[in-house]
């Protein structure tokens, strides 16, 4: 636990000195969300419409961006190495990884839904349920994205590998999620979908740093 | 305000004789009947290792000829083609924690983060090995780092990367080392050093065991080579 | 031809000259800042269609014209860096970034402010003003990249190239309301032959805009004498001045 | 003066919120600004001091040491 | 010349290689373009509404995330270095990694474009204004994500900064796209559209290689 | 079938004595006033620095003292913040094409493709140089790497890729060969042919600029030394 503790304090040390690399999802974030209605065109009412599928796939793009370079540095630098070689404390170092990639990457983007709101002309029952699927969904996808990145990190092929492996987990996500939403502009209830959203989020959660160990383990030999 | 540095007897950073779980000249590592085979050659057959505590193995052998794969399996960072490696005379896998927890290996790569400053890094790697915080000013001072602790070490040289990196060794309680070319991108007087520090553990019963290109100037009877042709 | 321009590049005279200029810039654009904007706000009629809303347009329009002003600045700072590799050049870029973003930001969310009553929205995906925000995202963008980097010297040159590039948006922004045609108001005041607009009203903004470049340049003052001394730590100079203080 | 008392001067005719909004913002951000970069060129200042003194003791222990 | 036949076979050859950096980018795509009607539902009309924008905004995504790698194995190992300092072969090696990205990236898009119009629902007008809007665009594309790779190369901020430096260039390309492929829907001419892509690619190619080179450049020192 | 690789006498490879731009003895890098800032650090001031035709000069010091910086300046890959470079006696800036053509540049990173095979990283090299294609197998094999010519580079060991990447220098016809420790990962064989490379070129009146923490063991009498002192 107390080194659980000093990872995370490590982790959090090295966003505050690399802060790039949590403004910059957040900045992308924004962007995909500009791009839509240059893309699509302005009309209010349509983008109301498209804006949970727009609001989610760019999370999803914005997230796996970051994820891809969860690993990189430190297996570049043998830093996994060592730790799989110290095999105890590795636990402790991937959990730390996915609650700061969280921190980072997930919060930010819930923090940000007022603005999505604004600039997607949503109402307030519908912003209501994205920020609720937002809150689900982000851990949700950290873990699938982490995993990825572990999977990936000796691959070395860069971003679109991982989205390879991550897009077919995710869609299942997507899908509840602006059901959700769309039940919720609709006036809808959408606990169920909420319900699922988070049993499968608990599944992740207990199967995912296992898979993540295990994955690390397979890239150094 | 912290000091930058502080003065140190050197005497002070020496390391306490911990008791190491391997009295001297009993078999710490062993291992039989090793097999390593790259891309569909055999690099090594029927090989045994064996080290004692208080002794220093070096392999030596030519480029290509297998050493760091072999150093590798030792550290249990890959599996073996055939052979077991065991420690305390049981095998590795079976335990595997204990072997971890009194092994300190360091490879080709620095492990250290290029973006953390070496102070930080050094922090992380006590936290990995489950050790309390200690001064780590006087042992980078002592390293030829004092006035470049708290810079990200992508500033640094190849040389003091590698001096960063080294400074795991100077951690203590580990008592099998396992080195991969130790002295590249050191100056002379770095080696002196480090060869220095090597006898001081041998003599309180560690091992080691260290590939390198050069000639080690160490003056210690139990030094051993094992080495490895380079076959086809 | 550039031989008398030499001198002016010598990052200690920079530096001291700057420290000259800044107290009287700072002040003069305070000054006109406030009687262009008390005199906006009070002293002028109500628009006839838009009431006392277009008062907003005092530090609307300044921000927003010298939000592309800032941009050109930086983009020549940024070309005389990459061809002449001046210093002072290359890290006045870096000078000017935040201001512009500071000034395309005001120039957003005034807009924004002024869009609620007379379009009836916050925000509406109109040329112009998405334009303003790509803009935002360009001076982002060069503050990201000069930061990205292990090296000083290396970010800078980076960011530099970009502003270079980035200079293709300005005519975008400028001209976006003609190319496409949107709620956005058409240049009224930056036509050259007749300015569609009462004097009684044009008077207070013309002062609001110098007051907006005064404090441009003042800012650059401010900040280039920062950036010089951080650049040029290693220099008896510096080091004399840090011993002195 | 146009307006005829205080209050209608905050009135602004009814859009006393937006006028005042932008007002607000923009003199907000651009003293942050002016004040930030104040606040650099004192940081700068004073990281330049401890640097010079810590060259300094790194110096006198070299000496020391040598 | 010679030298630039060369180069432009080895990049091949690491294509040839490494499959995954075509592939994968390719997969993205149709990836990104499948994940539109899950997420904003599958109303023909509006799939067909919202078109221009998703085909543009996939195609954007996945040539940024391929270039991010274009240049990082070659800086990493140094070869960039030993070219900059060996000056001459710089430009040929620009060159051959421009001819060959738009090879691997932009080509199979417009390869693809048949698939995407029937995924989408486009009508044969539609379809042709994509094929050529694409067949424009992908290069202009192609170049100024190779700008933004050789700016960012030894950044080390992974692709999300390269995204924010390359969406704000990107912007008008995919204004004038989009437009288009609406005009095409609607059975008006779209000359204008075209004859202003074709400007900013002839703008873009005599400019971004220099840009390139002194990107690079200014990375190695 | 291709032949693996080819029994060569070792005459066959033999450099042609080319006609090298500059006569030995001449002066062909000099530099003056140099001075170089890292992290607002003085590393050097004041630095000349000559280099002779036919003149080798090892640039020594501890780690952190600027060879590295050093050498990239003298390659043009940086620019120094004071004084300046000159090739043949003129500005390199204003000659810049032709001393980059005259030049063998061989840093801390190999410059060499991992996914590519020795041959085809060679090629390339072949290419960028501007010479024509030639018995790279032949070279391969020189280098003791016969057998392991078209396997990716990542799958060879330390010491074989440092091998493949200063394959370059039997290139020939590059006056200057500038290069950051060459030896590391080398094995003793390695070291010695290495040497006896460069006296053949130092013989041809070529010039060398190296630095390196080993020891050189030529017999050559135009060795010249410059010492980096560690600063604050
Ligand atoms: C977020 C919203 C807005 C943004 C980003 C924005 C942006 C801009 C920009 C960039 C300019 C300078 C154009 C140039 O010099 O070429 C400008 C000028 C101007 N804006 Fe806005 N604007 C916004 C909202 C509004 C609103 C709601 C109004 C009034 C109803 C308005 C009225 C004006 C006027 C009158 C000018 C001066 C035009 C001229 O004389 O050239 N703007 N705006
Ligand atoms: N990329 C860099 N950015 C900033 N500073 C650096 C960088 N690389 C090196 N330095 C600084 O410059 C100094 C000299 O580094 P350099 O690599 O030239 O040393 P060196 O003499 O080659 O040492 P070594 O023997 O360890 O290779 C170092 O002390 C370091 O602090
Ligand atoms: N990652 C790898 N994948 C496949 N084969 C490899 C890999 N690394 C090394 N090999 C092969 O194994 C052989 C031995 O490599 P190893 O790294 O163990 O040599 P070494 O003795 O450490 O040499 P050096 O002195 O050069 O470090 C090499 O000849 C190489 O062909
Ligand atoms: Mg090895
Ligand atoms: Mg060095």
């Amino acid at each position: 636990m107390v080194t659980l503790g000093v990872f995370i304090r490590r982790e959090l040390r090295l966003l505050a000195r690399q802060k790039a690399d949590w403004l910059n999802p957040v900045l992308f974030f924004i962007i995909v969300l500009c791009l839509f209605p240059l893309g699509v065109g302005p009309e209010p009412n349509m983008l109301q419409l498209m804006a949970p599928g727009i609001v989610w796939i760019a999370a999803l793009l914005s997230v796996l961006l970051a994820a891809e370079r969860l690993f990189k540095d430190d297996f570049r630098n043998g830093v996994i190495e060592q730790l799989v070689a110290a095999r105890q404390p590795l636990l402790s170092f991937v959990l730390a990884k996915l609650v700061t990639n969280w921190l980072s990457t997930g919060l930010p983007l819930v923090l940000l839904s007022p603005l999505v709101a604004l600039l997607l002309n949503l109402q307030t029952p519908a912003f209501i349920a994205m920020l609720l699927t937002l809150l689900l969904g982000t851990p949700l996808l950290s873990l699938l994205s982490v995993m990825g990145a572990a999977l990936t990190v000796s691959a070395d092929k860069g971003g679109i590998l991982l989205a390879l492996l991550i897009l077919p987990l995710y869609i299942p996500l997507l899908i509840f999620a602006s059901a959700a939403m769309e039940a919720a502009s609709m006036a809808l209830p959408y606990h169920g979908q909420l319900a699922i959203m988070l049993a499968m989020l608990l599944f992740a959660l207990a199967l995912v740093p296992l898979a993540v160990l295990s994955a690390l383990k397979l890239n150094v030999s | 305000m912290r000091p930058i540095f502080t003065v140190v007897d050197s005497q002070s950073l020496v390391i306490k004789p911990t008791a190491f779980p391997v009295l001297p000249g009993q078999p710490l590592l062993t291992a039989c009947g090793l097999a390593c085979i790259r891309q569909d050659r055999v690099l090594f057959e029927q090989l045994a290792v064996s080290v004692n505590a208080g002794e220093l193995l070096q392999v030596a052998g030519k480029n290509g000829a297998g050493k760091s794969s072999l150093l590798r399996l030792l550290a249990g960072l890959a599996q073996p083609d055939e052979g077991r490696v065991q420690y305390c005379r049981q095998d590795v896998t079976a335990v595997a924690a204990d072997y971890a927890a009194n092994l300190c290996y360091i490879g080709h790569q620095s492990g250290i983060h290029e973006q953390l400053t070496a102070l930080e890094n050094l922090s992380f790697w006590r936290a990995a090995a489950q050790q309390a915080p200690a001064d780590d000013l006087a042992l980078l001072a002592r390293l030829g780092l004092a006035g470049l602790e708290d810079i990200p070490c992508r500033m640094l040289s190849a040389g003091q990367q590698r001096r960063v990196s080294l400074a795991r060794l100077w951690f203590a309680s580990r008592q099998l080392w396992i080195l991969d070319e130790p002295f590249t991108a050191l100056d002379q007087g770095a080696i002196a050093m480090l060869q220095q520090h090597f006898l001081q553990h041998l003599q309180q019963g560690g091992a080691i065991v260290l590939t390198t290109h050069q000639s080690l100037s160490l003056k210690y009877d139990k030094l051993n080579t094992l080495e490895l042709a380079y076959r086809w | 031809m550039f031989k008398w321009l030499h001198p002016y590049a010598k990052p200690e005279t920079v530096y001291h000259l700057c420290g000259r200029w800044y107290p009287w810039l700072m002040a003069l654009a305070l000054l006109l800042l406030l009687l262009g904007n008390i005199w906006g706000l009070a002293f002028t009629p109500p628009d006839y269609q838009q009431g006392d809303s277009y008062r907003i347009i005092h530090i609307h329009v300044p921000s927003a014209i010298m939000s592309m002003g800032s941009y050109s600045a930086m983009a020549i700072a940024a070309f005389i860096a990459l061809v002449w590799q001046v210093k002072v050049a290359q890290w006045s870029v870096l000078a000017i970034a935040p201001i512009g973003a500071v000034y395309t930001a005001i120039a957003l969310i005034t807009g924004m402010a002024w869009g609620k009553p007379m379009w009836g929205t916050w925000w509406v995906w109109d040329a112009r003003l998405t334009s303003e925000l790509i803009l935002l995202f360009l001076y982002l963008g060069v503050i990201a990249l000069s930061g990205a980097f292990s090296d000083r010297q290396t970010g800078a040159k980076a960011a530099s190239l970009l502003a270079v590039v980035g200079v293709i948006n300005l005519p975008i922004i400028h001209f976006s309301v003609e190319w496409w045609n949107t709620l956005h108001q058409g240049a009224s005041i930056t036509k050259f032959a007749k300015p569609s607009i009462d004097p009684s009203m044009l008077w207070p903004l013309l002062i609001s805009i110098l007051a907006f470049k005064v404090l441009m340049l003042a800012l650059l003052c401010l900040r280039l004498r920062t950036a010089i001394l951080l650049n040029e730590q290693h220099r008896p100079w510096v080091k004399a001045m840090a011993g002195e203080e | 003066m146009h307006f005829q008392s205080w209050s209608d001067f905050w009135a602004m005719g009814g859009y006393g919120l937006f006028v005042w909004l932008s007002f607000g913002i923009t003199y907000a951000l651009l003293v942050a600004l002016i004040g930030y970069s104040h606040y650099q060129q004192r940081q700068f200042k004073r990281q330049l001091a401890q640097k010079l003194a810590r060259e300094q003791r790194i110096k006198q222990y070299q000496e020391q040491t040598e």
